[in-house]
């Protein structure tokens, strides 16, 4: 603790680092997933993906374009409205289907444009976070 | 005084409305649905009741149940909270009829407030500024055509029932008005369980300031002064401040929009706690808009620069005494913001993020308050408004009281899931806030032209040194065999060296 | 105004000048020993360097390392907080020597003060009222019985040097009076490294009132009302209130005791914050008693009633600023109470109780405020003065901040150590201090009389169950072989019972 | 959770459970040891004993007082002054020895009348908590 410069880490609380390097400080909060280390500082988010466990990379932050997408739930609540059908051809950013919850409905938007390739959601139906509401290619 | 009252409600607002119950000595019940029995609020509470499985329909909107969970408690008193039940004139005349005080307005005073269009004629009579607009409900389409082609678009369809932006929808030329009624009468259905639409001239870039009253049985009425609510995201508000700083810069017009807010409240013979809210146009006039027949979701900051408890005077004067205070005694000091926090990702159109709060830590220090109902460990559900906190500020002024919310809003942490905590500082940064001027697109235009929130350079490099740091830690924990003999990365490298130098 | 400010303490005093400097954009540099390195106050800090090992004459004690600290952080200014170096003479003239702005007052102010046989003196010249009372030190016992002869028993022995009740004693007759000063000087040398006392005559059950003041380097000096500190143990102060419930009974002694202290503080060209501490007779009186050089612990309940951020008018004058507030700014809302949450256990004679936090749950809602410096899984460190945070309420009346500090402390939990948290709840409901019938004597009488803190006899068998419950839990998680075929207690078949029906 | 009555219990928080009985709701904060859970409930304390795993007792609170007992440092801490010596008679509620810590003197008196038969306390030394300082016959 007594050295003048380089860094030193303590683990404060679980997930929580607070960092000293070159005089300054920081507190840095993580959480993990599987495959990356969030690491937050304030409020800043930087995104540390492990692919291999000999091999970490930084995220760039943004998801690939090209081939096939998936449209996911990205939280559980219930398909109010279908506004696309299995083959349409949509445009990027055109609403796909209206999902409800927490009382907010929130439209769906492709990703990308492309033809509807799959589309399991139905309407009325429940659907949980993760779940692949269509596939556009 | 009442001896027990039951809040028909849940989350921060019944927190809140148990602290005073407890400031008055007062015992309090909580009512809970199958998702609530782990919330704050029935930890809190005294004691507590189920009233039904998840869905607000079948608890939390169920007056019978509410009723017989008072009943069987021996409350003497309901305090509705904001949402459910609090404006539902029937759930009133329900609990007048069992002898159970109703901690709000008379049900008739509800009724009136409740249907927007006879509260606009409520406020024309009472003299008000009202925005142009059809003062009965739509038959359809073609009628609000018609009023399109007398005062132009952009032009505002709303529900009769409605509040909280249900129902709601700007049409900014005739081909979309079609659609655009569907989708209101059909949320409208939903939400309020009435389709009626209404429709009115769309004042462009207005703000929304509102007035806070209360009143008590025996026709004594004053004002708290004025809210400013522009913020919105969706056409709810996550974002308020008392003084307005429109209000503040012009002299008499806090007297102007009160009295006008008064003289509304009286043809309604409204008492209890009320807000009247009023549209202000770029000239700086002002427009009775709709009453609010409850506590609102924002009176923290009103209680703040007024030093009252406006949750004790509820209670006071739903007991029946007369209000304590005349308008002489309610005096402004300071500034004060309120930060909605919500459980929801403002990088992803507001989308809601339910799930386990992994971690939590608050702000606490000078001008800070923080009206809450969760806690680490605990799961957001899916079946309730994602709102998680309030965090509030009070400063000397609206300067000190910006820069006391970026550090209040920097202390703050909730993991495991999103929040909207980095885009108030992002709004509290911009330099239109900063001048304050504000307007209820505010939050549209904000987003079309916020900058990127960049790290300072040197925050990637310490991330990545945590991250290794981490990973490492997680590795002693349960070490895997092959480990040793990997060749270092280059972040796992510099985490090393930095750490052991 | 400054860039960069060093804080040469810890704790949550630490961590309260922060925030000012960060809502002032003013970058913190904290200092910190072995034991304080995951303290949240270096957590907090924009930058921090460490000072030396734990023993305070080693880290927080030693100038040189401040000020080499300041000098590779570039801080422009350092702010002492309380205890440790802020009452020191020495450091302050070595800032001064180092072109270091001290956020105090002059050191030649620190020095006059220091002295509390000085201090005396200058208040009387200054025309303030002081006890009977020796001005100069004393040769030994033999003196002070002298003055006994003159005055009287009971008589205090305080040290010239002192502070915080360290090296002061009561004597209630001759016979204790060498062993009393033997204890006192021993005391006062291991506290200020200066043995020399001095002499008063006892006031019986007096009132400790203090009164805030604050100067600029321009001879402009304000007071900020009073706050009363009878309420201590050990001669330390561990609740105080503003306002004064005997100066808020009084017309006009605020303003005759601001006079006397402001008149004490020009005489010593005092400026930046600091405190005159009276103590007040049974009949109203009061008498000087010291001034203290620095901010308070207790200041938060003055910002609380005036709506001033001390530390941000402290920050102002230290950058040479003129004071921006005449007396006539300075008002008074309401009433507000701080308790010093310390890690003790008040009912063994408020004994130390370092350790581990194992949980923290903290007040939070209207009129709470808190300023603190741990989290969930710190270990308050043996080194340091046990306190944990101050717990401070605002209410609009002395009544309903009592109502609103019971039902903060009913929120507040800190598992894993003793606290006094339940301590002030008893207090709080006493009836001597509901009346105001304050006094430095205070709590020893109230632990005299106190009632024991029983519980309400439904909760026995709570506790019971919940153990059996937890109990059940924890084997879950590890099954004993051989706890099925034991024939179950009574206390688990009431847990079986009660959670299975 | 439908029930009308009966105990109803849940774990909010490690360690922390509401419960709801008769109506009545109840948060109850545990600390366990070696040998017994502490339950507090709105800040009172209950001890309950663990003397055997099939059998427990509400503590009475209180310590036993006849025969020998240990004057143990209930903190750690540095003994500044001894008072009595080996072989003294003490009187209860007499001063034994001065424990400093935290800045602050502690002297830790006689918890009942007898002789010291122990002291192994030692004048400057550095104590941990837990440790006898006397033992009094």
């Amino acid at each position: 603790m007594k050295e003048a410069g380089g860094a030193q880490i303590v683990a404060v609380e679980p997930g929580v680092y607070s960092v000293l390097l070159d005089g300054r400080s920081y507190e840095a909060r993580v959480e993990q997933s599987a495959d990356c280390v969030i690491v937050f500082i304030d409020g800043h988010r930087f995104e540390v993906k492990i692919n291999d466990p000999r091999r970490w990379s930084r995220s760039a932050g943004k998801p690939g374009i090209e081939g096939r997408s998936n449209v996911v739930a990205n939280m559980p609540g219930k398909i109010v409205r279908l506004l696309v059908a299995e083959g349409d051809t949509v445009e990027a950013a055109q609403g796909l289907l209206v999902v409800e919850a927490m009382k907010m409905q929130n439209e769906m938007k492709a990703p990308k444009a492309g033809r509807i390739v799959a589309l399991p959601a139905r309407e009325g139906e429940t659907v949980a976070a993760g779940e692949v509401l269509a596939v556009i290619e | 005084m009442f001896r027990k009252v039951l809040i028909a409600n849940r989350g921060e607002i019944a927190v809140r409305v148990m602290r005073t119950l407890r400031e008055m000595e007062i015992a309090s019940v909580a009512v809970f649905s199958d998702a609530d029995r782990a919330s704050l609020h029935v930890r809190m509470a005294d004691e507590a009741e189920w009233v039904g499985p998840s869905p607000s329909t079948e608890s939390y909107l169920r007056i019978d149940r509410i009723l017989d969970a008072a009943r069987k408690h021996g409350a003497e008193a309901i305090h509705p909270g904001y949402g459910f039940l609090s404006e539902n004139a029937e759930f009133a005349a329900a609990c007048e009829a069992a002898g159970i005080a109703f901690i709000g307005p008379s049900s008739e005073s509800i009724r009136r407030m409740g249907s927007k269009t006879a509260a606009r004629q409520m406020a024309v009579a009472a003299g008000a500024p009202v925005v142009p607009g059809a003062h009965t409900a739509l038959s359809g389409p073609a009628e609000a055509r018609v009023f399109a082609e007398q005062y132009g678009y952009p032009l505002l369809l709303k529900a009769v029932a409605g509040g909280g932006g249900k129902g709601m929808r700007r049409v900014d030329s005739a081909p979309d008005l079609d659609a655009a009624f569907r989708d209101a009468a059909s949320e409208a259905q939903r939400s309020f369980n009435n389709p009626e639409l209404y429709v009115e001239k769309l004042i462009e870039r207005p703000r929304h300031i509102e007035i806070q009253l209360m009143g008590d049985r025996h026709g004594h009425l004053v004002h708290f002064g004025e809210r400013e609510c522009s913020i919105q995201r969706r056409h709810q508000k996550v974002m308020e401040e008392c003084p307005s700083p429109l209000v503040a810069a012009r002299p008499g017009m806090r007297e102007a929009m009160g009295e006008a807010a008064i003289r509304v409240a009286r043809a309604a013979g409204y008492y209890n706690a009320g807000t009247v809210e009023f549209l202000v146009d770029t000239a700086g006039d002002f427009y009775f808009l709709e009453m609010n027949t409850r506590l609102q979701v924002e009176h923290p900051i009103t209680e703040l620069v007024t030093g009252q408890d406006l949750v004790r005077l509820q209670l006071e004067v739903a007991a029946g005494q007369p209000l304590r205070l005349s308008q002489e005694d309610i005096a402004w000091r300071g500034s004060a913001i309120e930060c909605r926090i919500y459980a929801e990702d403002p990088y992803n159109n507001f989308f809601p993020s339910p799930g386990r709060i992994t971690r939590l830590t608050r702000p606490l220090g000078p001008g800070v308050r923080l009206d809450g109902c969760v806690y680490e460990g605990w799961t957001v559900p899916i079946d309730y408004d994602p709102l998680l906190a309030k965090l509030a500020v009070w400063s000397e002024s609206r300067d000190t009281a910006i820069a006391r919310m970026l550090r209040a809003l920097r202390e703050y942490d909730v993991a495991g899931i999103h929040t909207n905590i980095t885009f108030f500082r992002q709004i509290l940064e911009d330099a239109e806030f900063r001048a304050g001027r504000l307007h209820t697109r505010f939050v549209d235009e904000f987003l079309e032209r916020r900058r990127p929130f960049d790290p300072p350079p040197d925050l990637a490099s310490i991330a990545e040194l945590v991250a290794a740091f981490h990973l490492k830690g997680v590795a002693q924990t349960a070490p895997r065999p092959d480990a040793a003999c990997a060749p270092p990365s280059r972040w796992l490298d510099i985490g090393r060296r930095e750490a052991l130098r």
